[in-house]
């Protein structure tokens, strides 16, 4: 496990305590506790349905608790909608692309400045020169992070005519746009194949080291997580079944039972 | 190409195209010189629904409603309460913007089709109200409309003024005033689309979700662009209202609204260009068959049976935007570029340098 | 109160012809995602059949030929339009169905020309008579066969393997193909379905109450669209529900509007799109519509 | 070949207007086989499933030239034609269809069979192999969890009762234990006589069922053969077995190269 | 450039002075009408009769030694149409014989007023009064409900303080008539039950039940044809039986062959200035006659003779004007105002020396006849009365 690094006293923790979520006859979250400390990996796993998408989505405002808190940088998430949270610094990606599929790269990570940039209908329509200025300096920077995923040749390509794994990463580009301090990866590596994984892989490594930010992932690629987490918390049918460190969470028995299954080695 | 040969090319397009519009009142007669000035209206407003449909993805039907507003509250703020027309006029851009602004529980909840009908209550509770509140509005009748007058200089017939040896009437004079407006609302809309709203007004378009979590909060967006939309309806009202002369209720109907609809389609959707080329186009079609109906073959004089100019051109307007629609994607504007692509020579005045196919903004 | 029960009594009797014009509405909707313009056209394509074929073959199978007929127009309007329209977004496609309808409403005006042309129904202007009042006896059968045709677009729509690839084709196109739908059939049988049911909504909308078909027939349409929001615009039930509170509404409205002066005179066609909003804002889709399920 | 009327695809060239995806691949599945085709993002994977199950068109694309035969006979173009030879695709990306229960997507995945008893018996076993299928018949197909959807949409394509299924990526997004029951069950339904195409990220799971594997790079064919002598060549190993196993299990991150500046408002 | 300075009224070689429209061969006369919109059926009428009337001037030598050119612009009744289509032939014609809509014609009227253009409107509205060059025929509206009212009380039993329903259509037509039906009612001391809808309304059984709930004795109906039908239709077929009486926009001879047509041949009458196609007169007759051989198998209403005494009244002026050597538009407005007691043999005489009052005031009251060409006779002769004599007109 990598020590957080020095400069991680500007990110702040994420407290997810006693969540509940329900929809129509089915508790999607029951009490779900867990933090993740500033600077470090957590990763989230479970079999499908288990309500890690769920949790996410919590999180980043998409879904209301029935109760429960989640708290960042002393800000109450549960009460507040996507547009808040987005601006407290917490980026994600989805599990089911959500790019504007017509539009160039380039615009899908525009859009992640925007809660950096402050030009409106006003500014932007009469093209005042701080709107120009701001278009500029946040072009050069979304080239900076398109060139450090990877993404950078591509940044006129409209969204919709690249290969799914490029997708996956124009999704991360368009996370770290937010400059964030929290990330929420939902399946970063889900439809790559293993070359492809690791690279992902260690991106999201020198995001977080570069960086220095927290990272709450969600995979099922047991190898990814094994490596790059610093924590792992479990969950099955909404609750919490197991925490802690990836080499202890790999042996808990119940772990094994409800989502490794017995062979792992065939099955990752 | 160089930036600069491209530069220079695209300022002589420019510069032609200004040219011909400044000579254009010093030729043509008064009814091209009011077709035009409805088409330029009539720009504006597809310029302000495009924001909303094209941009946004919001369908709007009511859109007729917010060029009543503008329009009638110009002439109540100008002939009512006396104000100086150019304050009347901003004054009557802004209340429709406030109607926007009203609307805008349902503007920013609703979507899509729903959206789309619910925007019918404002065109039928919005007649009703022009017609019976009499006092303000003139009932059945309307009212007339004041001319602008800016700085001293009225845009009527009278006092008379000899531009050339042309007599400068109302309609020469609005033309210019026209031009204005309407570069001035092209110029914004496109600052807006290609800046920071534009952007998040797609992504709410293409996801909302996701748009929300990118921090954009969506529902004030919903019913801020509404509102600006509403605001260019507004503009719009107030320009065909000076171009009328006269504002009457029966005019701001549904019909109007699904003009409107087909001006951003047959021009090419989300784009401020496409919106102009679409509103032109719509404009002028009836225009052009009514008086010269009796040239094309097949067309009958009016009151003779046979097939009437009138019929002719909306046989002609639907048949354009079904064909636009399913054989032009993005419009007659995707045409000309791919026309610009075909011709490389006229490739080097592409003025829209980059976006290529999906050209779902500029 | 008579004149209440009256009012209830005709509101409800109008509602019953919008619910079968709304019925036509929801189908297309439902079955393509397309908000359908061209149903007002359809409208006067099927009334227009059956004015003309009634004197000739006897108003029953006038009725057969007018459905027939619209299902047609609608079919080749599908097949000649719609089909081509690779457009991808359904709006778009809302906005090719007002092309089309302008085009089939010019020529259907101009041939109907200047004439009102009577239905030729056996009903007349017979009235039934319950208490102290009175109702169009085309009206009840109306509210019959509206009856009968929701329920059966019901219960197709949930149980029947056309209903099942009808709303499949709605969501995903290119997956639907791949259940082996055949793409082109079920979209053109929607669209001659819809054509069918606006025959039989211009029957009903044409008969007694009003003297007959002509050129402005086909405003009644706009009438079905606050009816079919209301209720939910994927609603078969909601476009009963919707034909009924926009009918009873503007009944109501228009018969108490001495009463209801301060509203302004003829308040009864606004009304219906101002109880439309009030319902959307607590339900934006409607009454019986389906909320867009939203997850990520 | 061995490809006594499986699906045979020759010297096929597709286009996405002016994007050239494949270029004249040639591949085979054997009746009764399971063929795994292995690529990375972009190689054009799902594109040569588009070309057999008809659907290029709805991606503005079309084949260029060559042809695609199953059971000896030309695939006909259109998509429905090819479900009704019994040819059934598992799309990727899951497309459930979200506004129907999940009861009316198993239903849609059936429309084309006409045997009553045997679209019963297809129902069953799917409903075996994903209980929660049967736990949530009735909730909207779009509020399923991700992997829930996934079992949705390989038991509607299973609904079809194929004879040949084509598999994008079926375990995209699966937990270990269900893409180890994926496994499995594809073994099983090849075993009852289905030919398998099976597209596949997970190159380990992919080789270890398939007889026969085809690697594709940029829309060519660059490696192929019997899958067990691929899943033993280098190459193979380092690109798509490369994560996950032991021995190249080393620490990343350190060292991964790149860094991006952090950003100074 | 071809706009430059020009165009003002010059002198041709005959001495004739003229103007807009007026060449030295042809005098062009203007006519916007709706052959599209929802009065097709009265603008097709109207032109119809109007190109037959300057057909046969032209083939009886024409006007002033010039031949009439009949320029048809469809406006559909849309007032943003009607205004292009004027700006576009208002600089070309010498006068407007037909002008169909009162909306357009009120959009245009200072506008007609200033360039001083002799135009007919096919309104009859009061808000159509008081402008001079806008010449109104025949009886308004409201003098039409006026002798309805008088009509009502005199023959049909209803007394004060009954009360009498008023359908009308909301516009100018709708309230113009609501206008003389109140003031009738007040002078006779009944009350009026008013319902309004609009052109778009097919249904009229809630205002049937509404006007049952308030026990009106007669209904008065200023809508259009296909709502008067209906009204009637329902009223009848729900055990209210009274007598109906229309303004002259509410009655189509279309409507006999629906099922309407018992109700409507029952107790149902029709106001008018003008006489009906069937009055027994040599003019209307010879009318008839060749309308029928030029428009062969088409509809015949009343509004034929009313849209041929217009053609007849702007060549009168224009006849006037050329004795007086001046065609230019002010000339023909003013040769048309100095006549008194204009009479083409289709009904009452017109005074045209006033702008500001009907041109008459007397109202024929029609009964629907099946047999009978266009579908009415006359039930009782032109006659004013007394109310309606002094009855002061809202103006503008
Ligand atoms: N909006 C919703 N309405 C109803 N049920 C929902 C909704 N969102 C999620 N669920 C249900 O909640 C449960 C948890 O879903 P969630 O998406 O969080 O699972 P997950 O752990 O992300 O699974 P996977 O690994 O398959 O993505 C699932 O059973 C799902 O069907
Ligand atoms: N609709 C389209 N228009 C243009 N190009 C396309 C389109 N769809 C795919 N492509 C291109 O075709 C190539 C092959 O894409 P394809 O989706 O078949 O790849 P894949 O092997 O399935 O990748 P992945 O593993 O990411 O799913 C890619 O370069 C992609 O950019
Ligand atoms: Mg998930
Ligand atoms: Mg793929």
């Amino acid at each position: 496990m990598t020590p957080p690094p020095a400069h991680a006293g500007v990110v702040p923790e994420l407290v997810v305590e006693d969540v509940t979520v329900r929809f129509a006859g089915l508790v999607a979250l029951d009490a779900v506790s867990f933090a993740v400390a500033p600077g470090s990996t957590h990763a989230l796993i479970g079999p499908n349905g288990a309500g890690k998408s769920t949790c996410f989505n919590v999180v980043s405002g998409v879904y209301r608790a029935a109760s429960g808190s989640v708290r960042f940088a002393g800000a109450e998430l549960t009460a507040a909608r996507p547009h808040e949270v987005a601006a407290l610094g917490v980026a994600r990606t989805f599990q089911n692309i959500a790019l504007s599929a017509r539009l160039p790269v380039r615009d899908n990570l525009m859009l992640g400045r925007h809660r950096l940039t402050r030009s409106g209908f006003v500014s932007a329509g009469l093209r005042l020169p701080s709107a120009r200025r701001e278009s500029v300096r946040h072009g050069a920077r979304v080239a900076q992070i398109a060139e450090f995923v990877g993404v950078a040749d591509v940044l006129a390509t409209p969204v919709g005519l690249l290969p799914y794994g490029t997708q996956k990463r124009v999704e991360l580009a368009r996370a770290l746009c937010m400059e964030p301090r929290l990330l929420l990866l939902d399946e970063p590596v889900a439809g790559m194949n293993g070359e492809e994984r690791r690279e992902m892989a260690e991106l999201i490594v020198s995001v977080r080291e570069s960086l220095g930010i927290s990272i709450l992932l969600v995979e099922h690629d047991m190898g990814m997580v094994m490596r790059i987490a610093d924590t792992v918390t479990v969950l099955d049918f909404g609750r919490r079944i197991a925490g802690g460190p990836p080499e202890e969470v790999q042996r808990d028995p119940e772990v094994i039972r409800a989502y490794l299954g017995e062979s792992r080695e065939g099955a990752s | 190409m160089s930036r600069r040969t491209r530069w220079i090319a695209s300022a002589a397009v420019w510069g032609a195209v200004t040219a011909g519009a400044v000579a254009a009142p010093f030729y043509l007669e008064g009814f091209w010189l009011q077709t035009g000035l409805f088409a330029m209206s009539a720009a504006v407003g597809a310029i302000g629904i495009n924001l909303l449909t094209g941009a946004t993805g919001q369908l709007s039907l009511g859109h007729a409603f917010f060029l009543a507003v503008g329009a009638y509250a110009y002439v109540y703020l100008s002939s009512d309460v006396g104000l100086p027309t150019p304050l009347a006029a901003v004054l009557a851009v802004a209340a429709s913007g406030v109607a926007g602004g009203l609307f805008s529980p349902i503007a920013g909840r609703l979507k899509g089709a729903y959206l789309g009908i619910a925007t019918l209550a404002l065109i039928f509770g919005g007649q009703h109200v022009l017609f019976n509140a009499e006092t303000v509005t003139g009932g059945y009748n309307g009212r007339a409309v004041p001319p602008m007058e800016l700085f001293g200089f009225v845009f009527a017939d009278s006092p008379e003024v000899v531009v050339f040896d042309v007599p400068f009437g109302s309609l020469e004079r609005l033309w210019f005033l026209g031009l204005v407006v309407l570069g001035c609302a092209a110029l914004f809309a496109r600052g807006v689309l290609r800046g920071r709203p534009g952007l998040a007004m797609n992504a709410i378009r293409d996801h909302e979700i996701a748009a929300g979590v990118m921090g954009v909060p969506v529902a004030r967006y919903r019913a801020g662009v509404f509102v600006v939309s509403s605001m260019y309806g507004g503009l719009a009202g107030v320009l065909v209202a000076l171009v009328f002369q006269r504002v009457v209720p029966d005019y701001f109907g549904i019909l109007l609204s699904l003009d409107y609809l087909a001006m951003i389609v047959i021009g090419g959707l989300g784009s401020v260009a496409g919106a102009v080329i679409g509103a032109a186009f719509v404009s002028l079609l009836p225009q052009l068959l009514t008086r010269y109906g009796d040239a094309l073959p097949l067309v009958a004089a009016p009151g003779s049976g046979g097939v009437s100019p009138a019929e002719a051109a909306r046989i002609l307007y639907g048949a354009a935007v079904v064909t636009v629609v399913l054989f032009l994607p993005g419009g007659l504007l995707g045409l000309a570029s791919r026309l610009r692509r075909a011709i490389p020579r006229i490739k080097e005045l592409r003025w829209a340098n980059s976006a290529p196919e999906p050209a779902s903004r500029r | 109160m008579t004149t209440f029960v009256e009012l209830l009594v005709n509101g409800v009797s109008v509602g019953a012809v919008y619910a079968l014009i709304a019925l036509g509405f929801v189908v297309i909707f439902k079955a393509t995602e397309v908000v359908n313009f061209t149903h007002a056209s359809l409208l006067l394509a099927g009334g227009y059949l059956i004015a003309r074929l009634h004197p000739v073959v006897g108003f029953w199978a006038a009725v057969s030929a007018g459905v027939a007929g619209a299902a047609v127009v609608g079919a080749l309007v599908e097949f000649l339009v719609i089909r081509r329209g690779r457009v991808g977004s359904h709006g778009v496609l809302a906005i090719v169905t007002i092309g089309v309808d302008i085009l089939l409403t010019t020529e259907l005006t101009r041939q109907i020309g200047t004439d009102v042309l009577a239905m030729g129904d056996p009903w007349r202007d017979q009235v039934v008579r319950l208490g102290p009042v009175t109702i169009a006896e085309t009206r009840l059968v109306a509210l019959g066969v509206a009856a009968a045709l929701i329920v059966a677009f019901l219960l197709a729509f949930k149980f029947t393997g056309w209903g099942v690839a009808m709303r499949a084709t709605a969501e995903d196109a290119e997956t639907a193909a791949l259940m082996g739908v055949r793409l082109g059939r079920v979209s053109l049988s929607a669209w001659a379905v819809a054509g069918g049911l606006a025959a039989v909504a211009a029957l009903f909308l044409c008969v007694f109450p009003t003297p007959g078909l002509d050129r402005s027939t086909a405003a009644a349409a706009m009438k079905a669209f606050p009816a079919a929001i209301l209720g939910g615009l994927d609603s078969t039930t909601g476009a009963l529900a919707g034909g009924l509170i926009v009918g009873v509404t503007e009944t109501m409205m228009s018969g108490y509007q001495g009463q209801l002066a301060f509203l302004g005179r003829g308040i009864g066609d606004a009304a219906p799109y101002l109880v439309m909003i009030a319902i959307l804002l607590f339900r934006p889709a409607g009454l019986f519509g389906t909320k867009e399920p939203a997850r990520v | 070949m061995a490809g006594e009327a499986g699906l045979e695809i020759r010297d096929l060239s597709v286009r996405y207007g002016p994007v050239r995806a494949l270029r004249e691949v040639g591949l085979t599945v054997p009746r009764g086989a399971v063929v795994a085709v292995l690529g990375a993002n972009g190689a054009g994977k799902t594109t040569l499933l588009r070309a057999v199950s008809g659907t290029l068109r709805f991606h503005r694309g079309g084949v260029a030239s060559g042809s695609v035969f199953f059971g000896g006979s030309p695939l006909p173009a259109s998509p429905a034609a090819v479900v009704a030879r019994g040819v059934i695709q598992v799309p990727e990306g899951r497309r459930v269809f979200g506004r129907m229960t999940v009861a009316e997507n198993l239903r849609a995945g059936a429309l084309g069979v006409r045997d009553r008893a045997a679209a019963a018996g297809a129902r069953e076993r799917v409903l075996t192999l994903f209980p929660v299928l049967a736990e949530r018949a009735h909730q909207r197909a779009g509020l399923l969890s991700g992997g829930e959807q996934q079992m949705l949409s390989i038991g509607r394509a299973l609904m079809g009762c194929p004879s040949m299924l084509l598999l994008d990526e079926p375990t995209l997004g699966l937990a270990p234990m269900m893409a180890a029951r994926i496994a499995a069950t594809i073994g099983e339904i090849n075993a009852q006589g289905t030919s398998v195409l099976l597209v596949e990220q997970n190159a380990a799971t992919a080789l270890a069922l398939a007889s026969h594997a085809y690697v594709l790079e940029v829309g060519e064919v660059a490696l192929s053969g019997p899958a067990a002598e691929l899943a033993a060549s280098d190459e193979v190993r380092r690109r798509y077995l490369g994560v996950g196993t032991p021995e190249t299990d080393r620490p990343v991150g350190i060292g991964s190269g790149r860094t991006l500046p952090r950003w100074t408002a | 450039s071809g706009k430059a300075v020009g165009g003002s009224p010059t002198a041709g070689g005959d001495g004739v002075k003229t103007g807009p429209g007026v060449s030295a061969t042809t005098i062009t006369v203007g006519v916007l009408t709706d052959l599209t919109g929802p009065y097709a059926s009265l603008g097709k009428s109207l032109t119809q009769a109007q190109q037959l009337y300057f057909e046969q001037a032209n083939a009886a030598g024409g006007a002033c030694g010039r031949k009439y050119e009949v320029v048809v612009r469809d406006h559909g009744y849309d007032t943003q149409k009607a205004v292009a289509a004027y700006t576009e032939i208002g600089p070309k014609s010498a006068a407007i014989p037909q002008f169909i809509g009162s909306p357009m014609v009120t959009a245009l009227k200072q506008r007609i007023d200033g360039d001083k253009m002799l135009t007919i409107p096919m309104a009859w509205a009061t808000s159509l009064l008081g402008s001079r060059a806008i010449q109104v025929t025949g009886t308004t509206y409201d003098v039409d409900m006026i002798n309805g009212v008088d009509f009502l009380v005199k023959e049909k039993g209803i007394k004060a303080g009954d009360k009498v329903g008023h359908l009308y259509f909301e516009g100018d037509y709708g309230e113009s008539s609501l206008n003389g039906s109140k003031y009738a009612a007040g002078k006779l001391g009944l009350e009026i039950v008013e319902q309004k809808i609009k052109a778009t309304d097919q249904d009229m059984s809630a205002q049937v039940a509404a006007f049952k709930a308030a026990g009106v004795k007669a209904v008065l109906v200023s809508v259009g044809p296909r709502q008067a039908a209906s009204l009637v239709g329902v009223a009848l077929a729900g055990g209210m039986d009274v007598p109906f009486v229309g303004s002259n926009s509410a009655y189509a001879p279309q409507l006999l062959d629906t099922p309407a047509a018992p109700a409507l041949l029952k107790d149902f009458y029709v106001m008018t200035a003008g006489a009906p196609v069937s009055a027994p007169m040599p003019a209307m007759q010879k009318l008839v006659a060749d309308y029928q051989a030029k428009y062969l198998g088409q509809t015949l209403d009343n509004a034929v003779p009313t849209g041929y005494s217009a053609a007849m009244i702007v060549d009168e002026a224009i006849k006037k004007a050329c004795t007086a050597k001046d065609l230019s538009h002010e000339g023909i407005l003013a040769a048309h105002r100095s006549q008194a007691a204009f009479e083409g043999g289709f009904g009452t005489p017109m005074d045209f020396t006033f702008f500001d009052k009907p041109s008459s005031r007397a109202s024929y009251i029609l009964k629907p006849d099946k047999a009978a060409v266009g579908g009415s006779v006359i039930f009782k002769e032109a006659a004013v009365s007394d109310l309606a004599r002094d009855y002061p007109v809202p103006v503008g």
